[in-house]
């Protein structure tokens, strides 16, 4: 299991048996292969369904049936269709109970900024601003670092995504959660002391008194 | 009234300069003939709204390839590295928008809305120049509607007087661009006897569609 | 999880007070299943929220000509007398809304908006107490989204999971109002099997709908 | 041929091949009969659908496919259903190229109040503030006046329906045009004097250098 699988597999275990859940690109879409069998989860897909099954077969595709990537993607026998303004009714008006989402950097009032690099990286927001907003509950999924670049901050520098709206965070250091007094440190890796962790967040962590280990 | 017209009747349609609202997500549902139509044409300048840039190869971003696109407004731009490309060097303009916000203001602009108001955006720069409106003491950003001179769509059935359904996550913006533009015209996969279609099923109704292009299957 | 429930245990998930949407537009597409449950129990104090009064023997008309409707918000209450006359008595509260205006702000509630602007109502008393926005050049009523405790609506065939298609028009108000409610209530004409709705015509998906009641052909 | 007959014929005559029109309940929805086979009209009903076809055989109704008063009709060929939301949404973004309606009063400026006499009669508006709102063209059908009373007057009495929105009344004694000097009379019955008219109209009518004799 590399890293990235450790993060999914982890942020797995956060959806609760009938969930609607949507995962961003990249390391968030992992996350559906962790999901256990005895979970009902049902994953949202931007572009316009609901009800993701399991990877095409090669030759298989319908590239009529893709995800938010443009990937083409089965859909589980409850599946449907539908437009996108319906699709983002559903993510603003709440009906998403989970979103997972990458991040360039989040900081301890929740904030969120992964949408653009002024003067160097400008993919645009496309529907993380809704998600983010919209979903009940807000997951960033994202190695603890890049390039040893601190990522959970005291205050986003990049332009925010959103303001005051991740609930939680999950690295392959620990698994976090966004407080009104700050962050708070619930999990931590096997084999990780808190001030691995500490040295690089730069926002100062709480520590749980009930802090355990990933189980992952 | 005959709507469906050949390629040639489909160009002259355009002039440069237009709006043109394309359907489609990371070019699924997007009308890849009528696109190739306009690659070879002569129309140029023009502003277009579409949920990202496509691929540099594929969809819109053919367009922004072929240098005929002066403005571009979309929600993703990160899949098209050329769309990037001509953002910085100040060749094509990019209004980047929420997509949720985006197919919402195209609704808005079809169901006769002056805006509505939205959490999303709230506190970040999206925010910028845009009016904020408390509603029983939550704040909201009031989005204006918009609308295009062209809605250009991939129907999978359409019958033919312009009854629409589309296949699955092509169907995306195409069903709001059919409410909002002057001008709409569907590129059908199929077309079909009136008729063919369950009324419970069709998702665009024929009074939004000027025009029909047989496409490929 | 399991939705399909039985009669008695629907009226287990209503409490004395609650906000209802019913879907139906002169009681076509109105649950009478549910409504007739209603009738037999000891609920009241409802406000419901319809497109309109129904009939005094049918639709929400019998839950009117029952007692059990504090308030009634809808467009229309012409074609039952029972409801103009509990109106004028004071016995009903009746807020009438433009019926474009009532769907869009049922559709702004399940859709999290903070709602929208519409130029229906502007110079009449339905502007009454509410902001006026110009947006270039042109007047607008802010209108507010609305929600319910409870959503009653009539699914023609509903698939095990929730999936539901309604029926011609007997669609209206239904597919709204599953959206704007905490908890969604569909009297099914018909259950079928999980996968035996194409997902292309699916109008409400299955994560709208809490309850399932079977109810007649 | 009776008046309402009469009134609804000539109206049928304002609908142009390829519109999207919207009938009242009452004479308007007697408009549809008189349309001319040589026109494709397509009547949209505000409940949800377009595409009325002929009225249906005594039991052949279809209680699933109703129009806006509930009653049964049927579908053309070409027929589509949709919600309300959909329906308004055709309605107030102005893809019904005509509205004809019934009303209490109309006046000089294009005012039409046709939903409530207060402490008297209280139907609700349903969908015509709407449809007067959002269609292209409005047309007002109905009896010139009403138990004597008159009906086209200066200023609306009965509270408005909408404001300036009213582009043509048609009623058994003439057509009049709501222009920005106020009522022009462009037609009028046959055997009918504009004095005649103009007695039972509170608004004075500017006469038609053009006037005509209504040809239904």
């Amino acid at each position: 299991m590399n890293i990235k699988e450790f993060i999914a597999k982890r942020v797995a275990q956060e959806l609760k048996d009938g969930n609607v859940v949507n995962l961003g690109i990249g390391l968030p879409t992992m996350v559906a292969s962790f999901v256990t069998d005895d979970k009902d989860i049902t994953f949202q897909s931007e572009n316009g369904m609901l009800g993701l099954g399991p990877a095409p077969k090669e030759g298989e595709e319908d590239f009529d049936l893709t995800n938010a990537g443009g990937m083409p993607i089965t859909m589980s026998t409850d599946g449907v269709c539908f437009d996108s303004a319906t699709s983002f009714g559903i993510i603003r008006g709440g009906h998403v109970d989970i979103t997972v989402l990458g991040s360039l950097q989040v900081d301890e009032k929740g904030n969120i900024s992964n949408w653009i690099i002024p003067g160097k990286m400008v993919p645009g927001m496309g529907g993380a601003m809704d998600l983010v907003v919209g979903a009940k509950k807000v997951i960033v999924a994202m190695t603890h670092t890049a390039k040893g670049k601190m990522k959970i901050l005291k205050k986003c520098t990049l332009p925010f995504t959103a303001v005051n709206q991740v609930n939680m965070i999950v690295t392959e250091l620990g698994v976090m959660e966004i407080t009104p007094e700050g962050i708070l440190l619930t999990e931590i890796a096997p084999d990780t002391t808190v001030e691995q962790v500490q040295e690089v967040t730069e926002a100062k962590l709480i520590i749980s008194d009930n802090l355990k280990t990933m189980n992952v | 009234m005959k709507k469906i017209i050949d390629k040639s009747e489909f160009i002259s349609k355009l002039k440069n300069g237009m709006s043109i609202m394309v359907g489609g997500f990371m070019v699924v549902g997007t009308p890849e003939n009528l696109i190739e139509e306009i690659v070879k044409s002569d129309i140029k300048d023009l502003t277009i709204i579409c949920n990202d840039a496509g691929l540099p190869n594929k969809g819109v971003g053919k367009l922004i390839s072929a240098g005929k696109v002066k403005k571009l407004i979309a929600s993703h731009i990160g899949l098209n590295p050329e769309a990037g490309k001509r953002m910085s060097e100040g060749t094509m303009e990019v209004e980047l928008v929420p997509q949720g916000t985006l197919v919402e203001q195209i609704r808005s602009g079809g169901a006769g809305l002056g805006g509505f108001l939205t959490p999303t955006g709230l506190g970040t720069i999206v925010q910028e120049g845009k009016e904020i409106i408390e509603v029983e003491g939550e704040k909201f950003l009031l989005e204006k509607p918009l609308k295009a001179d062209i809605a250009l769509l991939l129907g999978h059935k359409v019958d033919e007087k312009g009854n629409t359904i589309y296949s699955k996550t092509t169907r995306n913006f195409n069903p709001m661009m059919a409410t909002a533009c002057e001008i709409v015209i569907v590129e059908a996969r199929e077309v079909v006897s009136i008729g063919d279609l369950n009324p419970d099923n069709i998702v665009t109704p024929h009074i939004f569609v000027d025009y029909i292009v047989k496409g490929d299957k």
